[in-house]
């Protein structure tokens, strides 16, 4: 597999169709590493092994790497990576044809200690989509979907409201407010986040327990119809904040409410972007 | 042809037939005998149905008008004789000396304090004393005051001149003599209105004998805020609060005494429902009771009104016409003897009565008109064809308002429009040059200086300050930072207000003005006009609701009233602060109107819009046109249907300026005021047009009723179906012989409670008709309340005498009909009378049905966005002073779409409309509000959220930047909700300012 | 520094002693949260994990808190707040890079106006520190003058030295008042154990970073762009740091409040014209290296680093410092 | 005269003829033209000063009778000789109904179908005439007390008509 | 006397403020517990707005706009309806207690609902910390 990758990303570099190739690699503690490359002779840096979990297409984003070097960009995207492409891509944030996107066939990540991420089991895209994809390497995988019951979801709202209160409470105790989950997300690509405003001022930067109650309602407001549930956030997150359970709330809500997932088309829009005369108002005092 | 158009009379009718003609560029001299416009509707406290106070809705036209640079206002002046010319007429007025000059009087009231002469108050009906110089009252338009020559010492007697001396602005000048102007005008509008009867007319109620006996418009005076006691009611002989008031109706209306057959004058009974809520909402311990012979809730909204004065505010409602009051000598209390519903005779004291006089025309009227050759009815009103609304049989002389008869504030309104319209002829062309641009006053740059906020707290009379404590309100305001100046005001919307709050402006150079007063959906615009005047960009006003939103539903809680009160200020100020200039942007105006609806109202407003020269595209859904026209064959009053729906049909399908689409149905409206595209759909062919206005004419269908077996048997017919059968000398009429008329059929009860205000006329020119050709037959008219109003008594007076026979029934004991077979059925009905069941065998039943909505209008009223009411009919703007418009500008609704109405009152309406159109269609620009969104360049990610939110389509993204089209845009904000980095903001109703507003409630 | 004799206690009688000198006082220490070690105040002693890997937050926050109020607006005007500071706690087996971090820290909030708060938290906390008998993966303390059986910092060093015995070294007065005259001073024998366990826990350290001599020259290259492609630009590294000490004041209401800030955030060095003298991303990682390797040390002589090996282990995409400073002089000199 | 359709009427319980023409029989008579404008408002009624005493004497009614038909039921009815013809009725009528006329009408046609003596109007006169000396001399006992006159001899005028109650 | 609340209301101009005007035309009367924040549309109101209000210590937040249907920009209220029910939803997962936050429909006319809507309102509110406060 690696070889392939390899191989494709030096056939790419070498005859222009890409000026930076993002891919993983391995740094000096043999910790999986995003690498950036330019000429194929850097190649060899490329690796490919059940840690590669970082979301590449963040970067797709990110400025400082884009400014790297004029033109095309190659990536390396896993299944759940091109949820979050076709999301950027609806939202204008990465021109189709500036990308060329080698999708790998992925057998699920696993986490530090050597299990099979959560989030794997129940993904419905171990094979890239060869419609979307420019090049897909590996084999496809044919293999049973876990039914997705949301159960940490359902766990906290069989909780009653004190009761939530206190769990979060707990957790947003800890948070340092190092924005790790805000900065490794591919859709938080604003310029300007809304929590470094400060005219007017909509959370305060410190981090208390409320300020950081509020810090994270917005983000997982800002991420209603939007989020792909890559997993990322809640990786990054030093303190171990079940961010996930946050945004799948909200993947479940969308679900029910309006029936829409988000990263299948890269034409459709957030939910939140849309309305029908019937939506339910069951809600409504 | 002179451009200039003479309006006699600065009543409601005259004000908004200046206002229209004004709108359409047209200029307007306006004669008005008093010393300020607004007429009667100013000396009203409130106006029905829906309590609004009346000088609050009033004082904005007034002052629109007032300030209107195409108006010349000549008060104190009357018309001696109009000539006819060539090109128009010339008019001979006599403008009489106020002895005080308009120019400069500020209206300070310094005279008026200091003259010696106490002399009765006209305004408030001499109940009260005012001074020989005086201003009618606070709020009057001009401001400006008037020396009463009678009663002047100076002028008499060559002593005194107090006033002179003390006058600051020099305006008093002695020397001041009546001056006769002569004007050549186009046309001329009469709007002279009527006067009220004298309750002299019937002497048994003791009115100026005994002293608590008071007229409905004294009683006005007593209740409103600015009248003699303040808005407390009192009884004048001694000066205490009254228990027990009763309202007494038909005094000289239905009455021989005002003419041959009498008249109903159309809007006493709401006004005496208005009275008696408002009366009772003085306190727990006041009641009200009205003696009435039918309850007239004809209107939009009445009866639910009705019922809620009723239901909620226990007023009394007792059938029986009041024969005569004794007045207790020892307690000035007045006895009224009175039937009750069983016939036995009740004697009820009472501490105040008001006697609910109609109106009359004024003698001195005739000899003006006949001069010009107009000719008026029976009555002395001028009374014109049902075809031809504010027609005078003159050309180029025209009528509205209560001077064509007796009617309410928004019949007058229509029926000035309708004028303007008609005046307008000629005038107004789609190449006029543009109406004058409003000179783009130089706004002093106040985005430097420190901020230095002013806030006004509004007393409104006792509206307000009679909950919250507006003077703790005023000191708290002091308190906030940057408020530099804080003042309350009696009625900070009256002209002398506005002045005074300019003044301030200048003085303490305030660059923001907060205004705790009513609701800035009504005044915002008023006030905001305010500030242009001092120089200040208008959208540096901040208002706050402290009256509709505060005291007047936090009545029984005065402390936390005025605590919110004083947190609303805190708000206001704090949205204030950040405030910044801005201005409206211009778009230009498509001078196309598009007419929906090719019934008689939509065909009428078509030619009308026409005959003025602007193309008319007229959309009709059938292959015909005529709608529900078609079904009838004569009117009330007499005039054949048939051949004037021919004449009308031909005249439109030969306009040259109709473009006539058939069989087509609207499949969307895009755009806004000046500048609207239609998508019509003809079968499967499509075609867009493009206009300026629209005028929803849809009309309504007849009621379909499941009651009395109607759908199943021949025999029951409803009454436009028996019209039919007269016509067309059905040979069932052979048979029958006697013809039982039950009225309100499925109306005012239920979900239909409302009156479809046709079925009583209706029910009695059937009669007449049906008497003409078969006398002998019997007819009896079951019915709940006759409701023939205005010069339609006659014709109920018409139909009794040609022997049918009116019984009442209740809602409570409806008719029992049983058929006996086919064309046989026996009616058992409870008379009250004869307080028994009388068995009545008929062998036709004749069901007043009245009339639905129709259901494609929820379709039309989403297309256009404009609302609709709780029963289905289109809801306009302002139910009495804006009938014809909706909130949405640019849109306009005539004929049954607004509700059921006569024929004549469609037809006044659909001039109306297209008088209204026109005020749009007549000019080059528009000017659209300012608030519009805006993109900061810097946080913009390009990923059009807002776009896809947006429903005007006014932004788009290219070069990776969302752009506002600023003409598009209707600062609606959705698109500011939707974006995620806060790139896009509202002008007006920016983040911040929303933010700082809310946030001071926790600071 | 330390006074040279030491003396060995049991486990059971150092768990005695440690009870008896946390009465009454506020006890902070390491605790397991789902499955990652935190310094966390804990009810007593007995919650207290005798053995753990580097904690996850170290005990910074503890005396430079991540939010305190500085000011108050009260009635009549803004008064200084003060958290009641006076109350006394105990820091029970800080490691040495995290104690010897006090002693960096110190250097900042302690000098001529020393902070109000960090202050007082300082003199009214017992540094306990419990000696590394294992490095952990990416420990390098070694490199930057640390120890892993260092006692700067510390009140008092403990060492475990096998079969439950525990060997204390009283470093500061304030440790010696608590500890001096306990236990059985350490004959030769338990001395040469505590050596040979010193000499094997300072071999288990695997990484040593090469620090060049002259990194400022190195100021120009592109090798910070490259190196620093992958950041995130958040704050784990330093917020997880035990020498990074950069805060804001921002106020909250009634509140003046003093907040952790980091060098990478966008807002940092943004000036209030908008200018930005560290505008891009490798120009702030940059910075977070010379501050620690070049200025700190060519100002007061030691690195601003204690070798902890946090920002490497939690940064999210893993970006190695001590592989980043030990290439410079191959890959970032001229 | 048209011809006559008679139909049955029933008042609950008792089944009389009815003659829709006998409105019309009294609207030819001079002073009855305006009867069929009567829109039963109770103005008769309550001005009445025999109905104030008189409970089952209501003029309304009796115009309404007259206008169902019922002929024979008025024409037969004592009510119609109650009438003292003070006019106050005719004055306060809103539609110029002119009852008293129309009571002078229904004497004559009484009196000419039999339903009384011709005799019975003269005693009708002699009745009133003596109805007016009794008020007369009350007056008269009254009005030497007119500066002076106290609430007791109110009290004691009105026990005479009942207390004022209906009926007596 | 019941504790006074900090209940911030914002109101579409168009409707649900002039439902409000309506109310008080009507002299309606009801709890004076409420802040009235007048926005052009149901659709201005931007969920940072209900955040920052309960940051800084509202008891409870009401939206207001037209019917669904009924919006003078056409389609405000259905963008706000979809808002407000996945913020409620969030508020409650994060064990913010749903009744002190309400979303409701006021048109021009219906000046009784108004006055019934804000008394609910209060109630909820009110019901909702002294809950709070028990525990």
């Amino acid at each position: 597999m690696i070889g392939k990758i390899r191989e494709a990303a030096k056939r790419m570099l070498d005859d222009g169709t890409v000026r930076l190739f993002l891919g993983y690699g391995k740094n000096g503690l043999g910790d999986t590493v995003p690498v950036f490359l330019k000429h194929k002779e850097d190649v060899e840096a490329l690796y490919w092994d059940e840690t590669c979990r970082y979301n590449l297409t963040r970067y797709l984003t990110d400025r400082d790497v884009i400014c790297l070097e004029e033109g095309p960009v190659g990536v390396i995207v896993k299944g759940c990576d091109q949820k979050s492409l076709k999301v950027l891509i609806s939202e204008k944030q990465v021109e189709r044809d500036e990308i060329r996107i080698v999708g790998v066939v992925c057998s699920g990540m696993k986490d530090d200690n050597e299990e099979i991420l959560s989030k794997c089991g129940t993904c419905d895209s171990w094979n890239p989509d060869e419609t979307f994809c420019d090049i897909v390497i590996g084999q496809t995988v044919e293999r049973k979907i876990e039914e997705d019951e949301y159960s940490d979801v359902e766990e906290v709202e069989a909780l009653d409201p004190a009761q939530r209160e206190k769990l979060w409470g707990k957790y947003f105790d800890r948070c340092l407010r190092c924005y790790a989950c805000r900065n490794v997300c591919p859709l938080c690509y604003c310029k300007e986040c809304i929590l470094e405003q400060n005219d007017p001022e909509w959370v305060p930067p410190s981090a208390s327990k409320e300020n950081n109650f509020y810090f994270h309602i917005i983000r997982a407001y800002h991420l209603t119809g939007r989020c792909t549930d890559c997993g990322e956030c809640e990786r990054a997150c030093p303190v171990g904040i079940p961010l996930r359970t946050i945004n799948r709330k909200m993947i479940k809500a969308v679900k029910d409410g309006f029936d829409f997932v988000a990263g299948k088309d890269p034409e459709a829009r957030s939910p939140l972007t849309r309305f029908r005369r019937d939506d339910r108002e069951d809600f409504i005092t | 042809m002179n451009k200039r158009v003479l309006v006699i009379g600065g009543g409601i009718g005259g004000v908004q037939a200046g206002l229209d003609l004004a709108g359409m560029g047209i200029k307007v001299t306006l004669v008005e005998e008093k010393p300020n416009i607004g007429g009667r509707m100013a000396q009203l406290d409130k106006t029905f149905p829906t309590n609004d106070c009346s000088t609050c809705i009033l004082s904005p036209k007034l002052l629109e008008l007032a300030s209107s640079p195409d108006v010349d206002i000549y008060t104190c002046a009357s018309v001696e004789g109009i000539v006819k010319t060539e090109d128009g007429f010339v008019a001979r007025i006599k403008k009489r000396a106020r002895f005080v000059d308009e120019k400069k009087c500020t209206a300070c009231g310094l005279c008026a304090q200091k003259c010696p002469v106490k002399v009765p108050d006209p305004f408030n009906k001499n109940i009260t004393m005012s001074k020989c110089i005086r201003i009618p009252y606070a709020q009057a338009v001009p401001a400006v005051y008037m020396i009463d020559r009678e009663h002047c010492l100076r002028l008499l007697e060559g002593k005194c001149g107090v006033c002179e001396k003390v006058c600051p602005a020099g305006a008093i000048d002695y020397e001041q003599q009546d001056e006769i102007k002569e004007l050549s005008v186009g046309a001329v509008i009469v709007a002279t209105g009527a006067e009220e009867f004298t309750p002299r007319i019937r002497p048994e109620y003791g009115y100026g004998i005994y002293e608590n006996v008071v007229t409905s418009i004294e009683y006005e005076r007593f209740l409103s805020a600015s009248g003699p006691t303040n808005g407390h009611i009192v009884r004048p002989s001694d000066q205490k609060e009254p228990k027990r008031v009763a309202f007494i109706q038909c005094v000289g209306s239905r009455d021989v005494a005002s003419g041959e057959l009498g008249y109903c004058s159309s809007f006493c009974c709401m006004q005496a429902t208005k009275d008696a809520v408002v009366t009772c909402e003085h306190g727990p311990n006041i009641r009200s009771t009205i003696f009435y012979i039918d309850i007239r809730a004809y209107g939009k909204d009445f009866d639910r009104f009705v019922d809620r004065a009723k239901t909620e505010h226990g007023v009394e409602y007792k059938r029986s016409r009041i024969s005569g009051i004794i007045e207790s000598p020892d307690t000035k209390n007045l006895v009224v003897r009175y039937i009750t519903p069983d016939g036995a005779l009740k004697d009820e004291e009472f501490d105040l009565v008001v006697l609910s006089v109609g109106l009359r025309m004024p003698d001195g009227l005739g000899g003006l008109l006949e001069g010009i050759g107009v000719k008026l009815d029976a009555y002395g009103f001028c009374r014109s064809g049902a075809f031809s609304p504010g027609d005078t049989g003159v050309d180029g002389v025209y009528v509205c308002g209560t001077v064509t008869g007796p009617m309410d504030i928004p019949e007058t309104v229509v029926s000035a429009s309708a004028a303007a319209s008609l005046a307008a002829r000629g005038l107004v062309s789609p190449d006029r040059e543009p109406l004058g641009k409003a000179a783009d006053r130089k706004e002093p740059d106040t985005s430097g200086s420190p901020i230095a906020v002013g806030v006004v707290v509004c007393r409104c009379g006792t509206n307000i300050a009679s909950v919250v404590d507006v003077p703790s309100v005023v000191e708290y305001a002091a308190s906030i930072p940057n408020v530099t100046f804080s003042e309350e005001l009696l009625y900070a919307c009256s002209q002398d207000s506005i002045r005074h709050i300019i003044n301030k402006i200048r003085e303490h150079g305030l660059n923001r003005v907060v205004v705790a007063s009513c609701s800035p959906r009504t005044h915002e615009a008023l006030f905001q006009k305010g500030l242009e005047q001092a120089g200040l960009n208008k959208y540096l006003l901040q208002m706050t609701n402290i009256r509709d939103q505060c005291s007047w539903v936090h009545r029984d809680t005065p402390d936390r009233a005025t605590e919110k009160a004083k947190e609303l200020v805190r708000m206001a100020v704090g949205k204030a602060r950040h405030l910044t200039p801005l201005h409206e942007r211009y778009s230009d105006v498509k001078k196309d109107c598009l007419v929906i609806g090719g019934g008689l109202a939509g065909m009428m407003a078509a030619l009308d819009v026409a005959d003025n020269g602007f193309v008319v595209h007229l959309i009709e859904q059938e292959s015909f046109l005529g709608g529900n026209l078609l079904k009838i064959k004569s009117l009330l009053t007499g005039e054949d249907v048939a051949s004037a729906v021919e004449r009308i049909v031909k005249r439109v399908l030969e306009h040259p300026k109709i473009e006539l689409f058939l069989n087509t149905d609207i499949a969307g409206i895009e755009g806004y005021v000046g500048n609207f595209t239609t998508k019509l759909l003809t079968g499967d062919r499509e075609t867009s047009v493009e206009h300026g206005a629209v005028i929803v004419a849809t009309g309504a269908r007849e009621h379909v009723t499941e009651s009395y077996g109607y759908r199943t048997d021949p025999y029951v017919v409803t009454g436009r179906e028996f019209e039919t059968i007269l016509e067309k000398k059905n040979p069932l009429l052979k048979y029958v012989k006697r013809i039982a008329m039950i009225q309100c059929v499925d109306s005012r009860e239920g979900e239909r409670n409302y009156c479809s205000r046709v079925c009583c006329s209706q029910a009695v020119k059937n009669i007449l008709r049906l008497k003409e050709r078969y006398p002998e037959k019997t007819v009896y008219v079951l019915y709940r309340d006759m409701r023939t109003y205005g010069l339609r008594e006659p014709y109920y007076t018409a139909a009794r005498e040609t022997g049918a026979l009116f019984l009442r029934y209740d809602a409570s004991r409806k008719p029992v009909v049983e058929k006996i077979e086919q064309g046989s059925f026996i009616i058992d009905v409870f008379d009250k009378i004869l307080q028994e069941t009388v068995r009545l065998p008929v062998q036709l039943l004749v069901l007043g049905v009245g009339i639905d909505p129709l259901d494609t209008n929820d379709r039309v009223a989403k297309m256009l966005k404009v609302p609709l009411t709780q029963d289905g009919f289109f809801s306009e703007a302002h139910v009495k002073l804006r009938p014809v418009d909706f909130s949405t500008e640019g849109v306009f609704v005539c004929g049954m779409a607004h509700g059921p109405k006569h024929t004549d009152e469609s037809i006044a309406q659909a001039l109306a409309a297209a008088a209204r159109a026109l005020t749009i269609l007549t000019r080059d620009r528009i000017r659209s509000q300012a608030y519009s969104a805006s993109v900061d360049e810097a946080l913009c990610t390009g990923c059009g959220t807002c776009a896809e939110v947006c429903a005007y389509g006014a932004i788009e993204i290219d070069k990776e930047k969302a752009r506002v089209n600023e003409l598009l845009c209707k600062g609606c904000g959705t698109c500011t909700a939707a974006c995620f980095s806060g790139a896009i903001d509202l002008s007006g109703f920016t983040n911040k300012q929303i933010v700082k507003e809310f946030e001071e409630l926790f600071i | 520094m330390s006074f040279g004799e030491k003396t060995v206690l049991g486990k059971d009688e150092l768990f005695r002693i440690l009870k008896s000198i946390s009465e009454g006082c506020e006890i902070i220490g390491p605790v397991m949260e789902d499955g990652k070690p935190y310094f966390r105040p804990v009810e007593g002693v007995e919650d207290v994990a005798w053995d753990f890997d580097t904690t996850v937050n170290g005990i910074k926050e503890f005396f430079f808190p991540r939010r305190s109020v500085l000011y108050e607006q009260t009635n009549d005007g803004i008064r200084p707040f003060d958290p009641e500071t006076d109350k006394k706690r105990i820091v029970l087996f800080s490691r040495p890079c995290d104690a010897r971090a006090l002693t960096i820290t110190d250097r900042l909030f302690m000098g001529e106006n020393q902070d109000r708060v960090y202050g007082a938290l300082r003199a009214n906390t017992v540094v306990v520190g419990l000696s590394c008998e294992k490095a952990g993966p990416h420990c390098f303390c070694l490199s930057v003058g640390g120890s892993p059986f260092g006692t700067e910092g510390m009140d008092v060093s403990i060492t475990a030295v096998g079969d439950d015995e525990y060997v204390l070294d009283m470093v500061t007065d304030r440790g010696k008042a608590f500890f001096g005259n306990r236990g059985r001073k350490a004959d030769s024998k338990r001395l040469q154990e505590f050596e040979t366990l010193k000499k094997r826990a300072e071999e288990s350290v695997e990484r040593t970073m090469r620090i060049p001599k002259d990194l400022p020259s190195a100021f120009e290259s592109d090798y910070w762009k490259e190196v620093s492609a992958a950041c995130l630009k958040c704050g784990v590294c330093t917020y997880l740091c035990p020498t990074c000490h950069c805060f804001d004041i921002v106020d909250e209401g009634f509140y003046r409040v003093r907040c952790w800030d980091t060098c990478s955030f966008d807002t940092f060095s943004r000036m209030a014209s908008g200018e930005d003298p560290r505008k891009d991303k490798y120009m702030r990682y940059r910075q977070r290296v010379y501050h620690k390797f070049s200025y700190y040390k060519e100002n007061f002589g030691v690195y601003g680093c204690v070798g902890c090996g946090r920002c490497t282990k939690h940064c999210p995409v893993k970006t190695d410092i001590v592989e980043i400073v030990s290439s410079v002089d191959e890959k970032g000199m001229p | 005269m048209q011809t006559v359709f008679s139909e049955t009427i029933t008042r609950v319980g008792a089944m009389k003829t009815i003659d829709t023409e006998f409105k019309r029989e009294i609207a030819a008579c001079p002073g009855g033209e305006h009867i069929m404008r009567c829109f039963a408002c109770g103005t008769c009624v309550l001005s009445c000063p025999v109905s104030e005493v008189t409970a089952d004497y209501s003029p309304r009614r009796i115009i309404r009778m007259i206008l169902l038909g019922m002929k024979e039921e008025v024409l037969g009815s004592e009510a119609i000789w109650y009438c003292m013809s003070c006019y106050r009725c005719h004055v306060r009528c809103p539609q110029d109904v002119k009852y008293p006329e129309i009571m002078r009408v229904l004497r004559k046609l009484a009196v000419e179908q039999g339903y009384v003596t011709p005799g019975f109007i003269t005693a009708v006169n002699e009745v009133d005439i003596a109805a007016q000396k009794i008020r007369r001399d009350m007056l008269k006992s009254i009005l030497k007390k007119r500066d002076s006159i106290t609430k007791e001899d109110i009290a004691e005028i009105r026990t005479l008509s009942g207390n004022g109650a209906r009926g007596r | 006397m019941e504790k006074k609340l900090k209940i911030v209301g914002f109101l579409c101009n168009w409707c649900s403020y002039a439902g409000a005007d309506l109310a008080g035309v009507s002299r309606f009367q009801y709890p004076a517990d409420i802040r009235v924040i007048r926005v052009p549309c149901s659709g201005r109101v931007n969920p940072l707005f209900i955040l920052k209000c309960f940051q800084e210590g509202a008891d409870g937040v009401l939206v207001s706009g037209c019917h669904p249907g009924d919006c003078h920009y056409q389609e405000g209220n259905y963008y706000t309806r979809r808002r407000m029910m996945m913020l409620k939803d969030l508020f409650c997962f994060f064990g913010i207690d749903k009744r002190r936050f309400h979303i409701s429909w006021v048109s021009a006319s219906e000046g009784k609902k108004w006055a019934d809507v804000v008394t609910a309102v209060v109630e909820d509110v009110g019901a909702a910390l002294r809950g709070s406060e028990k525990q």
